[in-house]
């Protein structure tokens, strides 16, 4: 049936028509490299799956990437879910980026989506809606909290692997840091480099880059690693310094349970939203091509305050969070 | 006094049989205790076989054991070894990275807790080496040592087990004449103390000096059992291998005056450093062969690597000589240019250099003539020249093989070596660098390898013979020269010289005395 | 064909030169040296992070699993068994962390690594001696088999734990740590001050004492005791023996087969206890999270020249590069200061032995290296990452190569063949 | 090389389609212990099999597999180990999408610039190799260590390289970066096949000929019959005049020539730019495929066929609900399972030679035989 959690990978089983919605909205995902589990982006997408899958009963199938493969593989994916039936189909990651155009053009009849980019000619269409975000903005906002939290003027940022996507982050960070003391020190560290994957999957290497930034004076740090972060807020703990999570409100993920009292806030992406809303506009027919900014304006991306670590500053940030949305503070998404 | 005590060893009715060979079949004897018993036999004849059947290595397929009048039944060495049994293998098992110490104790290692016990072993090694005079010293590297000392080491091996009964496969291969009397001194020793010893030898004139008794195995069985009283050389030979003994024989001189290969003031310097070749300097002629004789390890195999290219020495000349007598400096040259140049290399170590085991007789014909006719044109191979020419060798050779598309190692090391013989001498070479021809061949390989040589030699070809076998040299040789340390310490007219003079200058007692 | 054996052109390469092996005294005096021209270089760049505390102890932790990865192939090729299928072997230990680790605790997750690591053994055991195949190809397929195997169950056991994911276990408690009481804080004061040398050696002292995790005890009792079994007991000469000569090993009565079985078995367990420590540190088990550690490892291995103390060495170098480019980039860029250093004293003592090209080549790359160092402020961070690897190679270049694997290692071997 | 009968030719066989059963049915039980049906992966597969889109990709995944196994195979067979295919085909693919991309390079014409692209490529692979080759014979470096640490260091100058400010150019919107896009007359053109979105790489060719010129150098040529030589004993190629470390050179440069063509089929075929997701690991893949294919041309061939219909199922599986991991896990155990039939066939065979030999020798008379 259509439980609260959909744990198995290919709902259907195998039996791809079975429990068929009376709505007969059929949707497919294809996630990137991680897939459903990854508690991070692929994750994100999935709850967003799910929660239309609670409301509207839908028929789904997911399928994910492996390491190391081509767009051919990428594009024989999506495909695939449009030979099933699958007349909605959200593909998780800007690497479907060339996939999707090629696939889009042969099935005019399918709505498409892609999360986290928009080529011009490459992954446009009147089919295809494209979901980005601003996380340049909500960094933005968490490099502000960890400015008014540092007492050493020195904070630090570890990003996963070193991609525009995750530079995105940096140079948001760096800004909202600046505003508010413009002469702290903001040390940089990515663990690995393209095409080498792990820096998101490395949890070693983040509590070696973190607690280098510690000892070099840093107290708060903002991973935006994936799974490497858990190893930033280790030793944020055994250190007794600070974190910031990312992409979800890490602070309430069951696996840092341990260490969420050093996480004072996440940078919110919330792509759980943009996957939902997409899926019921298709639904109720308001589906719309083209790119579809999620920022701080538009809801899609915030910063998290479970915890109250920053319940003293809220006030400062939501300040800036206001500028932002007014357009009175542009973030720049690049160096 | 009156009852005879059992015998140390009865092997009963023992066959043994590999994928298309029999090595042993049906062989009955019964070994005396506290005597040396010799078996003889040609190559191949299943001596080894049968030694290893006894050490528990293989399971023989019919026959039963008995030591000292109980039947056994071996599964392993460790088996053996604790009835007192010990070997030495025709080929050293020795391993190089080890020190003499770790060799000796491998397998019976005298222990504190879980901890070898070093000093133990060491001082037990001691004693040994003492008590026999064997003279070796317990911490170098087997790396380190020449073929004399491991030959020593491996007996020392045997007799840290404590065994009793003593299984020499071949010892004397490789060791010249007063090594062999200092080891026939030492298995007199042995054997005055209660020890039995099965000694295996081709040379049937050392075989007759130290046995009591001697059995002769022919293809697999056993076909006499003698008493060396009773038997001369040549009756053991021809109940050997039913004919008399080749001899290496040299009829008449071919040497001309035609310089081939000069060799001035060559010196090479080991690795470490050591002078392996000290100022070494000869010149063969067209239709000469110059022996050389020494004990291994003395610079032999860096003189023929120097000459062939393979080492480059540190100061010196050498001149090779074509056809037509125009002489070239090849000091510097790559192997490969001097085997163009005319040189033949018949390598100590067959496996090693000779040959490419996991391919084909024809590869392994191309094999050093890879840059000439007929197997090559240009930079292609000639595939059909090359296997038609393998085929001509086969057949000029007697190379026992099913066909020319099997793989080396599926010959014999006799068969091996016809082939290499074959390739060599199919180059037309103007010298012959031949080291060791015919080690572990049987006789009627190494008489057809010998009379290769001679016919090459009656044309012109001027060859370097390296050998151990001391009868093969002076059979063999126009001229010989000593070599020790590296160095030319003498020369000798083969039509006069004894192998015991040509052992003491080896040896450097020459010189005393 | 066999690609066992992997060593065309070395031999030829250098002569190996059988020196008296260097006195205890000698070692250490080159260590003080050695630390001295850090705290040289250290004091002129202002580089901390040269020998603080905190690299020392990164160092460490990054090193225990590439420890533990060469020791395993250690074992293996001391008995004659190359095995490359150590990285597939870590991984399984990776995941038998996670699954043992987060449901009992730290210690029962090391045993189970452990555990899966010799099956991963066992595999290539059977595979390399009862069937004889090639050890590489053998190697090759566990690597590809294990990955695929542990995400495998990982998505079977781990997607409903709690805190766990398709691709990750549950949070696995860490182990104990341990600090020298008293002498980490003296050390902290010395280290603070910044004085030559001395503070730098406190440095090294106090990363050695603080926060050491009891995994890291163990890997170091580890490999010492791996040195004692391997070259001081019976045990120990034999497994050796079946690496140097396995036929004469063999006539002496040794089983053969049952020492490879034992050390191969023995070597996934090493490569499985890697993948555990590894585990066991980051706190879960992630998909992918070995990222070719495995590899590294067998480098150290051949780095050591298939001795504990040289693998823990390069796996104790390689660690420190690795550590010190993750923690900043002010520590690389002084690195180049230190290279070049290095490379000129190396060209200095490569031309008093008489080897003038391989001198000069040292001092080119090495005043390339200083003019790096004095026209940037930073190495490009895109570059920073590959320090450890770049060390390396360049250590290896410039060390005299004596390399002296096991004699058959790579070969296969077959009962009853010698003779 | 050996003589056709039918007897061999059903040895040949009998071990890898043993091998392929064998791993089958552990495949199979490894699915159904883990509650998955096996007759769906069956059932997978035939789709997969049946559709034009997969047969396509498979074919070109094998064009690269292939040509990384071959890459591999120059050195194995002189027991040379290049692990460092990987970051020489990324090198060599990015310098040469780097160079092919440049506007200047739009004046050639298309045959010639393809050309320029691809002999790029081949020389920067050779280069990158050669830097193994060249500490190996001057220093005695372990190629398996250099080969580990230069493939890292690749990684690293590639994605130094891979900047806006250097080789690459960023496009506003995406989230991708990589070289600039190689413009029609420098790609190369696939093959439409009915029924498939994906065209056959052109380059497919290429691949086929570098494996006719592979089994061509090494069986027919002097150069390849030392490379065996050297492989089979070093030191009795010495003996036989080959310069070893010549060789050791040549091949490295040689297989670093061969790896840098590795990533031509999809450069020019399919992304036309390096960027952030160009395939890695294929190098990886390589040593399987060479393993499994004997480091033999037409072996290998098979072997990469196998390996790519394989990969391309993955998404059938994942469609059916089967875990796609199964695919990993059976392509470990066909490598394994056909390594140890072939050592047995191998030993059966090693046998019968003998045998052969012995009764060549008329060793086989019992005593009875042999009168005395
Ligand atoms: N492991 C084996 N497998 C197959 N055949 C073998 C094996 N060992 C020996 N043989 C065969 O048995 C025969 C007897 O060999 P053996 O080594 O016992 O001879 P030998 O008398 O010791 O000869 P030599 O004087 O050359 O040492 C050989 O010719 C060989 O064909
Ligand atoms: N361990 C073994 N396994 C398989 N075959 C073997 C083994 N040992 C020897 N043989 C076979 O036995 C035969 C002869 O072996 P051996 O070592 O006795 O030769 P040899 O004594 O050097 O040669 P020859 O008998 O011609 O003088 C060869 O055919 C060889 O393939
Ligand atoms: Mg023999
Ligand atoms: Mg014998």
């Amino acid at each position: 049936g259509c439980g609260a959690k959909n744990n198995d990978t290919g709902s259907g089983g195998g039996t791809p028509t079975s429990g068929a919605p009376a709505a007969g909205l059929k949707i497919g995902l294809a996630y990137d490299i991680g897939g459903r589990g990854d508690q991070s982006f692929n994750d994100s997408a999935a709850r967003g799956l799910d929660k239309a899958k609670t409301e509207f009963g839908l028929d789904v199938k997911e399928l994910e990437a492996t390491a190391g493969e081509t767009e051919a593989q990428k594009e024989d994916r999506l495909r695939q879910l449009v030979e099933g039936g699958y007349t909605t189909v959200v593909a998780v990651g800007f690497a479907y980026a060339e996939a999707i155009g090629k696939v889009a053009k042969d099935s005019p009849e399918v709505k498409f989506a892609i999360i986290d980019d928009f080529t011009d000619g490459v992954d446009t269409g009147a089919n295809i809606a494209n979901l980005t975000f601003a996380e340049q903005e909500g960094s933005f906002l968490v490099g502000v909290a960890a400015a008014l939290k540092s007492k050493t003027g020195n904070v630090g940022f570890v990003g996963g692997v070193n991609t525009p996507l995750i530079q995105k982050f940096e140079v948001g960070y760096t800004a909202g840091v600046k505003a508010v003391k413009a002469d702290a020190t903001v040390q940089v560290k990515y663990l690995t480099q393209p095409p080498d994957f792990t820096g998101f999957n490395d949890p070693a290497k983040g509590e070696t880059a973190a607690k280098g930034m510690f000892d070099a004076g840093a107290d708060v740090v903002y991973a935006a690693a994936g799974g490497s972060g858990n190893g930033v807020f280790k030793t944020a703990k055994a250190n007794s310094k600070w974190g910031i999570g990312v992409d979800s409100d890490q602070y309430n993920q069951p696996a840092l349970a341990e260490v969420k009292d050093v996480i004072i806030t996440s940078m919110i992406k919330e792509v759980d939203v943009a996957v939902y809303d997409f899926i019921s506009s298709v639904k109720n027919g308001s589906f719309k091509a083209g790119q579809k900014v999620y920022d701080l304006k538009a809801g899609g991306i915030d910063y998290a305050t479970s915890g109250g670590k920053i319940d003293d500053i809220k006030a400062k940030i939501d300040e800036y969070k206001a500028k932002i949305v007014s357009g009175e503070i542009k973030v720049a998404d690049k160096k | 006094m009156s009852t005879e005590p059992p015998a140390a060893v009865e092997l009963t009715g023992i066959t043994k049989r590999f994928p298309g060979v029999i090595a042993n079949s049906d062989v009955n004897i019964t070994v005396r205790a506290g005597t040396v018993h010799a078996i003889v036999g040609e190559n191949g004849a299943g001596k080894s076989t049968l030694m290893k059947i006894l050490y528990g290595m293989q399971p023989p397929d019919e026959g039963t054991i008995a030591v000292n009048g109980a039947p056994v039944s071996f599964g392993s060495p460790a088996d053996a070894i604790r009835a007192g049994i010990g070997m030495v293998h025709q080929h050293f098992m020795l391993a190089d990275n080890l020190t003499v110490l770790e060799n000796v104790v491998l397998g019976s290692e005298p222990r504190k807790g879980v901890a070898l016990d070093f000093a133990a072993a060491r001082a037990k090694i001691r004693d040994i080496s003492d008590a026999y005079g064997l003279g070796v010293h317990p911490d170098r590297l087997v790396d380190d040592l020449g073929v004399g000392e491991r030959q020593r080491v491996e007996i020392l091996k045997v007799l840290y087990r404590g065994a009793r009964v003593l299984i020499l496969d071949e010892p004397t291969a490789v060791l010249v004449p007063q090594e062999v009397d200092e080891l026939f001194g030492n298995l007199r020793e042995l054997k005055a103390e209660g020890l039995t010893i099965l000694f295996i030898s081709h040379k049937l004139d050392e075989v007759l000096s130290v046995a009591d008794d001697i059995t002769v195995i022919r293809r697999g069985t056993t076909v006499a059992s003698v008493s060396p009283s009773d038997v001369t050389a040549r009756e053991l030979a021809e109940l050997m291998v039913g004919s008399a003994l080749p001899v290496p024989e040299l009829r008449d001189s071919t040497v001309t005056a035609k310089p081939v290969l000069t060799v001035k003031n060559l010196t090479v310097t080991g690795a470490d450093g050591r002078l392996v070749l000290d100022d070494i300097s000869f010149t063969i002629h067209a239709g000469e062969v110059l022996g050389i004789a020494g004990v291994e390890g003395n610079g032999q195999a860096e003189l023929v690597e120097a000459l062939m290219g393979i080492h480059a020495p540190n100061a010196g000349r050498v001149t090779l000589g074509d056809r037509a007598g125009n002489q070239r400096d090849i000091t510097r040259a790559s192997t490969r240019h001097r085997r163009e140049a005319g040189m033949g290399y018949i390598p100590e170590d067959r496996h090693r250099q000779g040959v490419l085991l996991e391919a084909s007789l024809w590869e392994n014909r191309v094999l050093g003539h890879q840059t000439r006719p007929p197997n090559n044109r240009g930079p292609l191979l000639d595939r059909k020249g090359a296997k038609a020419d393998t085929r001509r060798i086969v057949s000029e050779y007697d190379v026992r093989t099913p066909s020319i598309e099997v793989n080396a190692s599926a010959l014999s090391g006799g068969n091996q070596q016809k082939l290499i013989v074959g390739r060599e001498m199919s180059g037309r070479p103007v010298v012959l660098l031949a080291s060791h021809p015919t080690r572990g061949v049987d006789v009627g390989a190494q008489a057809a390898i010998w009379d290769h040589i001679r016919r090459a030699r009656a044309q012109e070809l001027a060859v370097l013979l390296i050998s151990a076998d001391l009868d093969e040299l002076i059979g063999m040789s126009d001229t010989l020269a000593v070599i020790l340390r590296g160095r030319f310490v003498a020369e000798y007219d083969p039509r006069t010289v004894t192998p015991e003079q040509l052992g003491s200058a080896m040896t450097g007692a020459g010189k005393e005395g | 064909m066999t690609v066992g054996g992997l060593s065309v052109g070395l031999d030829t390469a250098a002569a190996p030169k059988r020196g008296k092996r260097a006195s205890p005294w000698t070692y250490a005096l080159f260590a003080v040296a050695a630390l001295a021209v850090i705290s040289l270089v250290r004091v002129t760049t202002g580089a901390t992070d040269l020998t603080s505390a905190g690299t020392v102890q990164a160092a460490l932790t990054a090193a225990v699993p590439l420890a533990m990865a060469a020791l395993a192939g250690l074992w293996a090729e001391r008995a004659g068994v190359v095995n490359i299928g150590l990285e597939g072997m870590m991984v399984l230990g990776t995941f038998g962390a996670g699954y043992a680790g987060y449901q009992w605790g730290p210690w029962a997750g090391v045993v189970f690594g452990l555990f899966l690591g010799v099956v991963g053994g066992l595999l290539h055991a059977v595979a390399t001696v009862t069937f004889g195949v090639d050890h590489i190809i053998s190697g090759v397929a566990i690597n590809l088999l294990a990955p695929g195997a542990a995400l495998f169950m990982s998505k079977l056991y781990f997607t409903d734990a709690p805190g766990g994911g398709a691709r990750q276990s549950p949070p696995i408690g860490d182990a104990p740590k341990v600090t020298v009481p008293g002498f980490a804080d003296l050390m902290g004061t010395i280290e603070d001050k910044h004085w030559f040398l001395l503070s730098d050696l406190a440095g090294v002292l106090r990363g050695l004492t603080t926060q050491i995790s009891v995994l890291t005890l163990l890997a170091a009792a580890l490999i010492i005791g791996t040195g004692w079994l391997l070259w001081r007991s019976a045990f120990g000469l034999r497994l050796r023996s079946c690496g140097e000569a396995p036929a004469a090993a063999e006539s002496l009565g040794v089983n053969v087969y049952k020492y490879k079985y034992l050390a191969v078995t023995a070597s996934g367990a090493f490569a499985g206890l890697g993948g555990a420590f590894f585990a066991v540190s980051s706190g879960q088990f992630r998909e992918g999270q070995t990222g070719g550690r495995g590899f590294i490892g067998l480098a150290a291995m051949i780095f050591g020249n298939w001795r504990p103390g040289g693998l823990a060495t390069g796996a104790g170098l390689f660690g420190y590069t690795d550590a010190m480019s993750l923690r900043g980039s002010d520590a690389v860029h002084a690195l180049l200061l230190l290279l070049g250093i290095a490379l000129l004293v190396v060209a200095v003592t490569q031309y008093r032995s008489g080897h003038h090209v391989l001198s000069g080549f040292a001092a080119a790359i090495g005043v390339l290296f200083g003019w790096w160092f004095f026209a940037s402020d930073e190495v490009p961070p895109e570059l920073v990452g590959a320090a450890p690897y770049v060390v390396t190679l360049l250590v290896l270049t410039l060390a005299a190569q004596r390399l002296r694997p096991p004699k058959l290692a790579g070969e296969p071997y077959r009962r009853g063949q010698s003779g | 090389m050996r003589k056709l009968t039918p007897r061999s030719v059903l040895l040949g066989l009998a071990a890898p389609v043993g091998a392929l059963v064998f791993a089958a049915v552990v495949s199979a039980i490894i699915l159904a212990v883990t509650g998955h049906a096996p007759t769906d992966a069956v059932d997978a597969m035939a789709r997969a099999a049946e559709r034009p889109r997969t047969l396509v990709n498979a074919v070109n995944s094998a064009t690269y597999y292939y040509l990384a196994a071959v890459a591999v195979a120059i050195g194995f067979r002189m027991k040379l180990f290049n692990i460092g295919v990987d970051g020489q085909y990324r090198l060599a693919a990015l310098l040469s999408a780097a160079l092919a991309g440049a506007a200047f390079m739009e004046q050639l014409p298309s045959f010639l610039r393809i050309t320029v692209t691809i002999v790029v490529a081949m020389l920067v692979g050779a280069a990158w190799a050669g830097l193994a080759a060249l500490l190996k014979v001057t220093r005695g470096v372990s190629e398996v260590i250099s080969t580990i640490m230069l493939n890292a260091v690749a990684t690293y100058l590639v994605s130094y390289l891979n900047r806006p400010e250097r080789l690459a150019v960023s496009t506003a919107g995406s989230n991708n970066i990589g070289t600039p896009k190689i413009t029609e007359g420098g790609q190369v053109a696939g093959f439409t096949v009915e029924g498939s979105s994906s065209k056959l790489f052109g380059l497919i060719f290429l691949a086929a000929a570098v494996g006719v010129l592979y089994w061509f150098v090494l069986s027919r040529t002097r150069f390849g019959f030392e490379l065996k030589a050297t492989g089979l004993s070093e030191s009795a190629a010495v003996a036989s005049g080959v310069n070893v470390k010549k060789m050791v050179v040549l091949s490295m440069l040689l297989s670093g020539a061969v790896a840098g063509l590795v990533g031509m089929p999809q450069l020019l075929g399919s992304s036309y730019s390096y960027s952030l997701d160009f395939p890695a690991g294929l190098g990886f893949i390589g040593i399987a495929v060479a393993l499994l294919g004997r480091n033999h041309p037409i072996g290998m061939a098979i072997a990469a066929l196998l390996w790519g219909f394989l990969a391309n199922t993955a998404n059938s599986f994942d469609t059916s609900g089967i875990p796609r991991e199964i695919v990993d896990i059976m392509q470990g155990v066909i490598v394994l399972s056909v390594v140890v039939a072939y050592e047995l066939v191998r030993r059966y065979r090693v046998r019968a030679e003998q045998h052969a030999v012995g009764g060549a020798l008329g060793r086989t008379k019992t005593l009875e035989e042999v009168s005395s």
